[in-house]
């Protein structure tokens, strides 16, 4: 097992199962942002894989995450408005989860650009990297607006309404 | 039946599957064995054709006619669902409000919106050559769209989503799939043959028919789940059953 | 190691079986013959995988250099995700009619109605 | 006249970004591939200044 | 077995995903779940080196099905208040 499928192992042990556990259970004020720490970090467990398999089109996968997983999150937090804001998370833990996935994917991405070395391979390694961090950083800012349009009203069904 | 009886009835069918399943594992080739007679012989048949994507050649070169089976279950359940979900007469439809959106969400929203359209296509495109093909890229273009109900609102959806258009390329989309099988009819060889010339390996135009196909997959694909995505918007944003008023702001 | 991936398809059969069988909740019942129908992928995925093989996709390495795994399960596999989420998409427009027409998505109360 | 221009301009941004990003994605390049990726970029660009019309007529 | 390592933590998710999508039955948490499950299901068809398969998972299982089930029990919850609504009356 070389060292690039250790790190994908060890970021799949000690990352995306406790992230995903957090989604799995509890209030929707924490399921929300911990299935977009799920997303983000497995899209970087797949980088790995790629690096570690030594197969460049594998991470074709980790770019359909990259765009789809905020995807997700935004949905979520779009149709659950309202149990958002009846029990807003605490900012503090919201900030947590964007400061694990802003030092998660430089820590991961930039690596793996130094051993893939200058070309396009290393842009579209890079743009993964920086599609991911605004996915992170959007999902966050979208619960925080969530939260505050939700007070902003008068009753909390008024979040489901739609158009 | 009883839910109590019910359950026994499962238990013990559920404990017969159980056995007999954990018995078939035993004698089944063993996981990871060297031995794959047809993998091979697919393998050897796509590197034969040109196309360095096997899983694509298995697909839409050596299995075509079974995914013309796929694809037709595919529109089936499209248009099942659209039969569905249409409106009745005695429903109403009340106009979407704006949704309140953060500016830094549509933002994201807009740049997003074309790069995951362009993910997509490049999925579709490449189809033969990386992993990707129609079924997956056609999802990732139907998803791009909806971004924007996602993250602004349904209204700026439907200004860029003329439905009944979706349908007719749906339509098409499994039409050019049979007109290319078809024209292999008539150059003489079989329904779905690979007639093209395969060209050269590992580039756009390798594989022959598989690009076309794969296109005709991805067009209907993407339409597809287009169409069924605003039937399911339309029941749970627009239509009211007769007896709605109040039912403006009622939600989960 | 050897029969494990081929018992996980198994569970994931049965447990979603039970849910079906249990289920108080129509759009929870299609929930669960999604995981049903997710076993035939595992097994599928896991009795054409060969060990230390890798993708039969030739766009980055060379034809033969390495061992490759069974692409035909593949391909079956592929196809049927999205295929089954259409169907998915049927069955959920059936719920909703069936919401409609009798004011319940209770399997059990809908067959009380039949009596 | 002048929006017309601006529109234009902002097809031909987004058309130019998302052809280099197209380039990025792909392996190896060739003619076909760069038609090809203007193609679909071009497709992508419509829809992102459709989208943009669609969000500011709100 | 070094080896199988990512492989075995791949097929434990899914099994555990899987089982808690079953046993959750609030259609609203079932669908978190089984985006999980999804997601689960992409990492081990990537681990069976499958990545067209992941892939085809991933696109389904990220956004498409929890849309559609969050719309659906969207529209039946809408549905079953109105007609508790109308009892009331």
């Amino acid at each position: 097992m070389s060292g690039w499928t250790a790190a994908a192992a060890a970021l799949l042990l000690c990352g995306v199962a406790p992230a995903a556990c957090g989604a799995a259970t509890g209030p929707v004020r924490r399921r929300v942002p911990a299935q977009n720490l799920t997303t983000t970090l497995l899209s970087l467990v797949i980088l790995l894989l790629a690096q570690g398999y030594g197969r460049p089109a594998y991470t074709d996968p980790a770019l359909v995450l990259a765009v789809l997983g905020p995807a997700g999150t935004l949905l979520y937090v779009r149709l659950l408005a309202d149990q958002l804001a009846a029990h807003p998370p605490r900012p503090r833990s919201l900030l947590a989860v964007t400061a694990l996935s802003y030092t998660a994917v430089p820590a991961v991405v930039l690596p793996l650009c130094v051993a893939t070395g200058p070309g396009r391979a290393m842009v579209k390694l890079l743009v993964i990297g920086v599609l991911l961090v605004l996915g992170s950083r959007v999902a966050a800012r979208a619960v925080t607006a969530a939260v505050s349009a939700g007070h902003g009203r008068t009753g909390p069904a008024e979040g489901m309404s739609d158009g | 039946m009883s839910s109590r009886l019910r359950l026994w009835v499962l238990a013990a069918g559920g404990l017969g599957v159980a056995v007999l399943f954990v018995l078939a594992c035993f004698d089944l080739p063993a996981f990871g064995g060297l031995r794959h007679p047809y993998g091979d012989r697919a393998v050897h048949a796509a590197l034969a054709r040109h196309t360095a994507n096997t899983v694509s050649s298995v697909n839409f070169d050596q299995r075509a006619f079974d995914t013309l089976g796929e694809e037709s279950i595919l529109f089936g359940s499209v248009v099942g669902t659209v039969v569905l979900l249409r409106q009745t007469r005695d429903e109403g439809r009340l106009p979407p409000e704006p949704a309140t959106v953060a500016p830094p969400v549509r933002r994201y929203a807009l740049i997003a919106l074309p790069v995951t359209l362009l993910i997509g296509l490049y999925v579709i495109a490449h189809g033969q050559l990386s992993p990707g093909g129609g079924f997956q890229g056609g999802v990732v273009v139907a998803t791009a769209l909806h971004l924007l109900y996602i993250a602004v609102d349904y209204r700026a959806l439907e200004r860029i989503r003329p439905v009944g258009l979706y349908e007719v390329a749906d339509a098409a989309g499994e039409a050019a799939y049979l007109l290319v099988g078809t024209a292999a009819l008539v150059t003489g060889a079989a329904f779905l043959t690979n007639f093209l010339p395969y060209g050269t390996f590992n580039t756009l135009s390798s594989g022959g028919t598989v690009p076309l196909l794969n296109a005709a997959i991805g067009v209907e694909v993407a339409c597809g789940v287009v169409v069924l995505l605003a039937r399911f918007l339309d029941q749970a944003v627009e239509i009211e059953s007769g007896d709605r008023d109040d039912e403006a702001e009622a939600g989960t | 190691m050897s029969v494990l991936p081929y018992l996980i398809a198994g569970w994931l059969f049965l447990i979603g079986c039970y849910g079906l069988a249990t289920s108080r909740n129509l759009i929870h019942a299609v929930g669960c013959l999604a995981v049903c129908q997710s076993s035939t992928y595992v097994l599928l995925l896991a009795i054409g995988y060969r060990d230390g093989g890798t993708a039969p996709v030739f766009s980055d390495i060379a034809p033969g250099s390495r061992p490759v795994v069974d692409p035909v399960v593949q391909a079956l596999t592929l196809t049927d995700i999205v295929i089954g989420a259409t169907v998915t998409a049927l069955l959920l427009s059936l719920v909703i009619q069936v919401a409609k027409r009798h004011r319940t998505v209770d399997p059990d109360e809908l067959s009380e109605l039949r009596g | 006249m002048a929006r017309w221009l601006t529109t234009g301009a902002e097809l031909i941004g987004w058309w130019a970004v998302l052809t280099g990003l197209w380039i990025v994605l792909i392996g190896t390049v060739d003619t076909l591939e760069w038609a090809v990726g203007a193609g679909a970029a071009l497709l992508a660009a419509g829809a992102a200044c459709g989208a943009r019309r669609a969000v500011d007529r709100r | 077995m070094a080896d199988d390592l990512p492989l075995l933590l791949g097929l434990l998710l899914v099994a555990a995903a899987g089982t808690a999508a079953v046993l959750v039955r609030d259609p609203v948490r079932q669908s978190f779940l089984l985006s999980l499950f999804g997601l689960a299901l992409a990492l081990v068809f990537l681990l069976l080196q499958a990545p067209d398969v992941a892939l085809s998972q991933l696109a389904v299982g990220s956004a498409l099905t929890p849309l559609m089930v969050l719309l659906s029990v969207r529209k039946v919850r809408r549905k079953a208040r109105s007609e508790r609504r109308e009892e009331h009356e």
